[in-house]
């Protein structure tokens, strides 16, 4: 499917930029003219992505983050996060709500579970060693329909 | 994101403001707890009146802090909980281990999710 | 000198993506604390850049605008904006305040005077028929100074 | 960006809203001359209180309403000009061909330039 418009980001995994990151993507999908839930909906989601790619995916340094974001037709948006940071070994297993391998108890084990519940779709691919990429789509309701 | 920190009697509140992500949670986190430390408040309000913006990272800060007034026997109350941030909570059940006080000025008072 | 924090975005020559480009730009920056005119500045010298990559670069279709930003010690914030569209002949030329080749006479002639007058500093490289870059240096100065 | 537009006996008013950049322009040129053109209003008001932001498109779009009211013998006024705007205008040397009437409400009215 044609993209209507697209945009590549990338960023340091500095945790700054996850509030730019998902600022970045509001203003991308703005023109959708979404609604508070919505926006909501994909700022949250992006968070929970680039804010992985810092906890977890370059936990030891900073490496670079890799944000794709696309329109297609009828409001459908699709959001890759990509980092070249440890990989997933499990990720069915990582998908799990609750389940994190942050040891400080300050991390809910939830990222993946609001990426899901607040997306119409969601696909995670990883290869240990080599990164992690997460795919995200949504579809914007036309306020007119 | 940002935090102000008040105590009267036996009650804590804590009105966050800003958007509550990682980048900012620890700060938050380190104000309330050195606070909270010294006063052993009876009942924690987390007042979200001000948060434009939670993810994930707000569950962490809001279990937390549930789990330090556990251990002291306080109990933790969550204040101005506006509908995208009750969202987020009901994901992680945190109406389940926190009473959800009220919402927002002008926004309509939710039923629990059944 | 070492950028604190950086970004690079790219996004193809639609004009839907001159509002994105300054939104994406003035949320790079916000953690620096720009007062409103400091903001405003920056905003309108992206967005003549990014116009000129629309409108002159990239006159008969659509191409990739690369815009990078970085921020450096003391306030410095760098922006670049890139473009591999039609070069510019003459850039000395190009830049007096009115010149244009626009010949519907909407285009004022002003983007570079724009650029240079709301900027610290301006540099213009472009060879013709390989594309433009447009370097751009704004001092943000700190509010407790 | 968006445009209202007005007519009371010989003035004609265009409310602008939201930034005013290359992208929305000229949709907003088309607006206002088919109107300018019907009514050849003998004053022309420009009402940037809305608008948010501008680069030079918007001086395009002044120069060019100011050729086209020249050419039936009008006038362009510029009104609600903020601050951020009024520095874009005078780079163009705005306020030799049209008057900038007044500032947004609440801030303070600027001499001009010497
Ligand atoms: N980009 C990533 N790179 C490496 N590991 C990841 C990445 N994203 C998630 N993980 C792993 O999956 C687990 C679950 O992630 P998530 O559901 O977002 O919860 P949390 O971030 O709170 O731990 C993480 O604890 C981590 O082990
Ligand atoms: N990125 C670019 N690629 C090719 N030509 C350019 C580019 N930017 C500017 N120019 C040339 O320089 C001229 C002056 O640019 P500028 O001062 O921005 O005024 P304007 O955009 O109003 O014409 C343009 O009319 C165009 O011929």
């Amino acid at each position: 499917m044609k993209a209507i418009n697209e945009m590549k980001l990338t960023v340091p995994s500095r945790s700054a930029n996850e509030g730019f990151a998902r600022a970045a993507v509001a203003a991308f999908i703005a023109p959708l003219d979404p609604t508070i839930g919505e926006l909501a909906d994909i700022k949250t989601a992006v968070s929970e992505a680039v804010t992985n790619c810092i906890v977890h995916a370059y936990r030891d340094g900073i490496g670079v983050i890799y944000i794709q974001a696309k329109i297609l037709e009828q409001g459908r948006v699709v959001i890759r996060v990509r980092d070249t940071g440890c990989g997933i070994e499990d990720v069915k297993k990582a998908m799990e709500p609750l389940f994190t391998t942050c040891e400080n108890g300050e991390r809910a084990g939830l990222g993946f579970a609001v990426m899901e519940s607040f997306m119409d779709k969601l696909r995670v691919s990883s290869r240990p060693g080599r990164g992690t990429t997460v795919t995200m789509e949504k579809t914007i309701l036309s306020k007119g329909a | 994101m940002d935090v102000q920190l008040t105590v009267e009697e036996e009650t804590m509140t804590a009105f966050l403001s800003g958007e509550i992500d990682h980048h900012g949670a620890g700060e938050i986190r380190r104000k309330i707890d050195e606070m909270a430390q010294r006063v052993r408040p009876q009942k924690m309000i987390l007042d979200f009146g001000g948060v434009t913006f939670m993810d994930s990272s707000g569950i962490g800060l809001v279990m937390g802090r549930y789990r330090l007034l556990q251990s002291f026997g306080g109990a933790l109350c969550l204040r101005h909980v506006s509908s995208p941030l009750k969202k987020v909570m009901r994901l992680a059940g945190l109406d389940r281990i926190a009473q959800i006080e009220d919402t927002r000025p002008g926004e309509k008072q939710e039923g629990k999710r059944s």
